[in-house]
């Protein structure tokens, strides 16, 4: 690593003041997985560092109307056990715990891992999928994106030099429906996905047809992705197992893999649609368990 | 016989110190003063270097000093055959090449330095691929590599490091018996050992003059050697203090960067450090080599195999500087002839020269590659005969008597009793629990371990005794065998048995750590070293005159005329015996008709084995080994573009975690007949060879597709499935 | 200069920005026993625990423990009296080269702490980020089963 | 790795051929160049900044024209530049192929492109789409350099 300024400061405010000052020769820090291995590999070369470990207030996971509000500093271990989400969204509970390994979740922070934006990630494939929005701060200002608008490209973000993420907000589930989310790891357990799914289906109030459905996709482009094309394929229809293989192929469509050693990209197309239909399989049926009222 | 201490499972002894961090590793051996080295790498598979500028690397605050090839001796580096510079002098042969090497004041600074440091290459042509290599008008790797110190002679092409060839009967007469021919082709990955442990080496060099080394080296004699012959040094102003190895798996017997850490102590004149990254690791360590190896079989109709030939193609890499054997090749080529009777067999074996990462020892050198071949081929044989895969084995298997590729008569062979007890261990002959299901099975069989070993022991005043011995501990728990060993001969308790490493000014020589020999050749060395101190206590027991006297009392009385009771043991064992160890394990896989993805339900293991001297120890053998054959099946791959190694870290080449190990069954069959101490056979690399082939003949089974290639991904199996005829 | 307290010392360290915490536990504070593997957070042999949380010492900053708590290897036994984790990893063959052991044995010991009776499939799930090259992993949950079993 | 793209440039081919002879002129039209200066009648220096994620390179390197065929259409040239900070660089041979296309002339670049050090350590297929990406612009500009309006989006393919 390079020799850089390291600075923790002990509030938000003035750690957008040092991170606006440096601008681009600056980097925020929080659990630093992604950006020290970074540093260690001499890609990177900050200037300066502003940690956020000591910021307070941003470690919060707390219900909001009709949402669960992560702050940006919770760890990945904190959201997988926080009593609050797994009540609420199971589903990103388990998202969470599907991460890395325990040290890596106990040190990777929920807005870290948005900011790092690798398309190889499993939260924001969730996060997607449940139409999460990121609360961003930057000295003297806010703004809110849907996650969707914050990923620009491969490890690229909308977010200009002096902004941080300070929360990300999850709307509840309506009633009537059911979430999964599938992580394919073909190698090893510890590895990245090959493909990594989450699905919400939910169903209209008799219990038979789909209102919505919402696909997000992990590790099969430069983004993490929704899936417009297998989504259009379920609203307003009678959700059967030839239609949920339907929304698989049309799920091909949208993704545009790199090849890796997890796959070749022709494999995490095929992959896409066999865990599409796999992610919505297990939606669906949560869905019919919550209108038949079974928890 | 029954034996007290031989044959029980007593943990580790110097486990203390490994569970409480204290055990000092070679990275972990720090002196006054000491600095760090790092090493500049090629970016170029191949390439002649026009210009090196150091000059604003030296210019670094912290900067101690940049070394070029320009600043070191002109030779040649090996372990057998000495091709490999020290660093890169007018050529670059494959990406990760060391061209220049800086030391710092701490290891960040030294990194720093390397950045500021400018190489102009000219690039030449390259070849990585081993069979492009060897086509006429490939460019050459070495211009004349016939005449690098120990190049062996035969070389059919200028690319080609070595030929080693096994050979019985008469091949084309055999294939005349042959009422069907078979053959088939089969690819094996580049694949790193996966010890955890980065090379790491320091030296030190003292106001006289005395070079002191600690190093990751498994055989410190060896080294000395080497260390004398790269630094042109006598051997005698060398010396290799033992350190503890954190896993070797035949990847830990090289010079590494010592030199460099040499060269550098010297111009600095601090003791430096050098620590390898896991990068560097999987770019530029010594992996197995990768294999292309083609079987062809001849059978008769009635199952019967009479003659077969094999033609290995091993991407060696760059140098062959990496290889031990004599031969400069893989021992495990002869594995190609596998646990059958095969009266005309004709094995060639071409270790080849490429643009790409030297390849070295791994565990059961060469033989993972042969025996996922020819258990692979022996299923698919026994398919187009209408023979169940086991049976077709039990006709061929060899017997006392049948000659093996190496030429020796087998004697107290067990293969067929190995088979039988896999069979049955793994419900062989049960109807599989579902559809998707299959069964595999694959067979080895391993020599044991020869070379030579120097033990010494004492008895101390107190009536303990002293063991002496230059073997480094690889992780294996060969120090604590021999203390038992020690303890059992002379019927004292293990505390009364201490280790005591050497270093190398204590023996002339010891052919260290590797080939499944330590508990043969350093349990033989402990054992009449033993003996023949048992023998001095037993006539000082007469001088004294008090029968039944204590150790203590006649170590004392010996003292009292100024001797000491001690006895020293050089084991010599150079031909390897006509035992060997039979292994046969049984795969049960589920495939995923949807992806392709194969998980391992169970997995079964057999092995025939000598005298178990410490079971516990012996059991941590076959499970490691078996684990690290479930990895190179499944999962371990060092993906290259171009000669570039693409997975340059351990979250790209994957090793199986705790969570990917399968159901597991062993089953010894003890058979007294080793030639090690108390009749002990070898272990430690009877288990990693035959996973694959039993896996891939599982996954045959389960889903009906045959993959021909290691390893055995989820997506080979999936497009596999998807070409097959329905 | 930062402050941190390992294994119930407190120490004042002058280190560079870029310092690792395991640099700075191995070379600062000369507590080797945490070992580098991997580098990239993968192997878990740099494992040690920050205010009783397990993470990876090498993608972590020195920093990050300024003003906090670090368990290491070193820290484990008391009194000259070994863990139980530590008496069952030598018992029932829990390692070999013993490169990985410090990291084995400071995860599974966090995971006693939590956890003081787990399943097996519970072992494998907290474990899984530890990385073991000798044993094949056996001997090491069966170490992990016998410590639990141990404890008072 | 080696991938070939195509982009139309609707401008007669001789038109874009001379245009495309002068390096400094066309250097100006890749995204990031940031200075471009002949060394001699074939070789010219330069300097490139580009972003693969949040990897910025600061690229100094050479460009040699090894072979300007105007009878074929034909040229090939050899780009070779490092990054003094990062340690690393990247190795380029392009061939430019100029095919007449209903409307102007179709840009066909096959390149034989060898990321080097610890740049190539982070992902060759991520710098691959980069190429794309860095060609749409490049195409851009090179259209409104030449005054053009494009008359359909470039579409890069892969073989």
């Amino acid at each position: 690593m390079n020799a850089f300024d390291y600075r923790a400061p002990r509030s938000l405010d003035e750690a957008l003041a040092i991170l606006q000052e440096y601008g681009d020769e600056a980097k925020a820090i929080a659990g630093g997985t992604a950006l020290v291995t970074m540093l260690r590999q001499r890609l990177l070369r900050p200037a300066c560092l502003v940690s956020l470990r000591e910021v307070p207030g941003c470690d919060r996971v707390e219900a909001t109307n009709g949402a669960v509000r992560l702050g940006a500093l919770v760890t990945h271990r904190d959201a997988e056990l926080a009593p609050l989400l797994r009540e609420r969204l199971p589903v990103l509970a388990e998202t969470f715990r599907r991460v890395g390994t325990i040290r890596i979740r106990h040190m990777g922070t929920v807005g870290g891992a948005l900011a790092h934006a690798d398309p190889n990630q499993d939260p924001p494939v969730t996060l997607l999928a449940l139409g999460a929005r990121v609360e961003i701060r930057q000295s003297g200002g806010r703004r809110e994106l849907p996650l969707a608008e914050l990923f620009r490209g491969y490890y690229e973000t909308a977010l200009e030099p002096g902004e941080v993420i300070t929360a990300v907000s999850v709307p509840l589930l309506p009633p009537a429906s059911g979430a999964s989310f599938i992580k394919f790891l073909p190698r090893t357990v510890d590895d990245y996905a090959t493909v990594a799914v989450a699905a919400t289906v939910t169903l209209e109030s008799d219990g038979e047809r789909c209102r919505e459905a919402r696909i997000g996709l992990g590790s099969v482009g430069m983004t993490p992705l929704r899936s417009p094309s297998a989504e259009a394929q379920l609203a307003g229809q009678r959700l059967d197992e030839s239609l949920l293989r339907a929304a698989g192929d049309a799920a091909r469509a949208d993704v545009d893999p790199l090849s890796d050693h997890r796959g070749s990209a022709a494999y995490k197309r095929e992959m896409t649609a066999v865990m599409v239909v796999r992610a919505l399989t297990q939606a669906w049926e949560a869905a019919r368990r919550a209108v038949r009222g079974v928890r | 016989m029954a034996h007290r201490i031989v044959g029980q499972p007593i943990g580790r002894l110097d486990g203390i110190e490994k569970v409480s961090g204290a055990t000092r590793y070679s990275a972990d051996v720090t002196l006054p003063g000491l600095v760090w080295g790092k090493v500049l790498r090629s970016p170029l598979p191949h390439a002649r270097i026009i210009r090196i500028d150091t000059a604003m690397a030296r210019a670094l605050p912290g900067v101690l000093a940049v070394l070029t090839a320009r600043d070191l001796p002109d030779v040649l580096v090996g372990r057998r055959m000495f091709d490999m510079p020290v660093l890169a002098r007018d050529r670059v042969r494959f990406i990760g090449e060391k061209v220049a090497v800086a030391a710092a004041l701490d290891p960040d600074i030294a990194d720093e330095a390397l950045a500021l440091i400018d190489v102009e290459y000219e690039d030449l042509p390259a070849v990585v691929d081993a069979a492009a290599a060897i086509e006429d008008g490939a460019p050459l790797v070495h211009e004349n590599p016939g005449a690098y110190e120990g190049a062996p002679p035969e070389r059919p092409h200028p690319n080609v490091q070595s030929v080693l060839r096994f050979a019985l009967g008469d091949v084309e007469a055999g294939f005349r018996e042959a009422d069907r021919i078979f053959e088939h082709t089969f690819r094996t990955q580049l694949a790193h050992h996966g010890y955890l442990e980065p090379h790491a080496g320091v030296v030190a060099i003292d106001h006289d003059g005395r070079v002191q080394v600690w190093a990751s080296n498994k055989m410190p004699f060896r080294l000395k050697e080497l260390l004398a012959h790269a630094l042109q040094l006598p051997k005698g102003q060398i010396r290799v203090n033992l350190t503890p190895i954190g896993g070797d798996f035949g990847g830990k017997g090289s010079l590494m960067d010592l030199p460099l850490a040499y060269h550098l102590a010297r111009v600095t004149g601090r003791p430096v450090k050098m620590v390898m990254s896991y990068a560097e690791e999987l770019m530029a360590g010594n992996p197995r080599h990768p294999s292309i190896i083609t079987v062809r079989t001849g059978v008769t109709n009635d199952g019967r195999i009479v003659a077969r030939r094999v033609r290995a193609l091993f991407n060696a890499g760059a140098y062959a500087a990496f290889k031990p054997a004599p031969s400069v090749n893989l021992g495990g080529a002869g594995m190609g002839a596998g646990v059958y009777r095969i009266p005309h067999l004709a094995i060639e074996s071409l270790c080849v020269y490429t643009h790409s990462i030297p390849c070295g020892h791994a565990r059961s050198p060469g033989e993972p590659q042969m025996v996922f071949a020819g258990e692979s081929h022996m299923d698919m044989i026994a398919k187009e005969l209408g023979l169940d895969p086991a049976e077709f084995r039990r006709r061929n298997l060899l017997a006392d008597g049948d000659r093996l590729a190496n030429g020796h008569h087998l004697e107290h062979g067990r293969a067929k009793e190995t088979l039988e007890a896999a069979l049955k261990a793994s419900d062989w002959s049960r109807e599989k629990p579902g559809p998707w299901i299959g069964r595999g099975v694959a067979m080895t069989h391993r020599h044991i371990g020869v070379g030579f070993t120097n033990a010494h022991v004492r008895l101390e005043s107190k009536g303990t005794v002293a063991l002496v011995i230059g073997l480094p501990d690889t992780g294996t728990g060969a120090h604590l065998v021999l203390r038992q060993i020690v303890a059992e001969v002379l019927d004292l308790s293990l505390d009364e048995v201490q280790v005591e490493l050497a270093t190398t000014d204590t023996f002339e020589t010891d052919s260290g750590v590797g080939g499944s020999r330590v508990t043969h050749t350093g349990g033989r060395a402990a054992y009449h070293a033993a003996e023949k101190l048992k023998e001095q206590i037993r006539a000082e027991a007469e001088k004294v005159g008090t029968p039944g006297a204590s150790f203590a009392t006649i170590a004392q009385a010996a003292a009292r005329d100024g001797r000491t009771l001690e006895a020293s043991y050089f084991y010599d064992a150079r031909a390897h015996a006509a035992v060997t160890s039979f292994t046969a394990q049984v795969a049960e896989v589920a495939v995923d008709p949807q992806t392709g993805q194969v998980t391992v339900r169970r997995f079964t293991t057999a092995h025939d084995v000598g005298t178990i001297i410490n079971p516990l120890g012996h059991q941590g053998q076959i499970e490691g080994g078996l684990i690290q054959g479930l990895g190179f099946a499944l999962s371990e791959e060092l993906g290259t573009e171009d000669g570039r190694i693409s997975t340059l870290s351990l979250g790209d080449f994957k090793l199986p975690t705790v969570a990917d190990i399968p159901p597991l069954t062993t089953v010894l069959l003890e058979d007294l007949v080793g030639p090690g101490p108390f009749r002990a056979k070898a272990i430690g690399e009877g288990s990693i060879s035959a996973v694959a082939p039993a896996i891939a003949n599982a996954v045959a089974d389960a889903c009906g597709v045959r993959i021909l290639d290691l390893p055995i991904t989820a997506e080979k199996v999936y497009f596999a499935l998807r070409e097959k005829p329905a | 200069m930062i402050r941190l307290t390992v294994n119930g010392t407190s120490h004042d360290v002058e280190v560079p920005s870029y310092r690792t915490l395991l640099d700075c536990l191995r070379y600062d504070l000369g507590l080797t026993g945490s070992k580098e593997g991997c580098g990239v957070g993968v192997c878990g042999a740099c494992t040690v625990l920050l205010d009783g949380k397990m993470i990876s010492s090498c993608i972590a900053l020195a920093a990050f423990a300024d003003g906090r708590e670090v368990t290491t290897i070193e820290g484990l036994a008391e009194d000259e009296r070994l863990h139980p984790v530590q008496q069952a990893f030598i018992d029932f063959g829990g390692f070999q080269c013993g490169i990985c052991t410090p990291g084995q044995v400071v995860a599974a010991k966090a995971l006693l702490d939590t956890n003081p009776n787990p399943s097996e499939a519970e072992i494998r799930e907290w474990m899984l980020g530890n990385l073991c090259r000798c044993t094949g992993y056996y001997k090491i949950v069966e170490s992990i089963r016998a410590a639990a079993q141990a404890r008072p | 790795m080696t991938f070939t793209q195509e982009c139309l440039i609707p401008v007669a081919r001789e038109r874009l051929w001379d245009f495309l002879m002068d390096v400094p002129a066309v250097g100006r039209c890749v995204p990031g160049v940031e200075r471009i200066e002949a060394v001699d009648a074939s070789a010219y220096r330069g300097g490139l900044r580009i972003g693969v994620g949040p990897i910025r390179l600061a690229l100094e390197g050479t460009i040699t024209v090894e072979e300007a065929d105007r009878e074929a259409w034909r040229a090939r040239m050899r780009a070779e530049a490092n990054d003094r900070r990062l340690g690393g660089g990247i190795r380029a041979r392009l061939s430019l192929t100029l095919v007449p296309a209903e409307v102007g002339t179709r840009v066909r670049i096959d390149t034989d492109l060898a990321v080097l050090g610890r740049i190539g350590e982070f992902g060759q297929p991520v710098i691959r789409k980069k190429a794309d990406t860095l060609l749409e612009e490049f195409a851009r500009n090179l259209r409104s350099a030449l005054a053009v309006h494009p008359l359909e989006p470039p579409t890069p393919e892969h073989r």
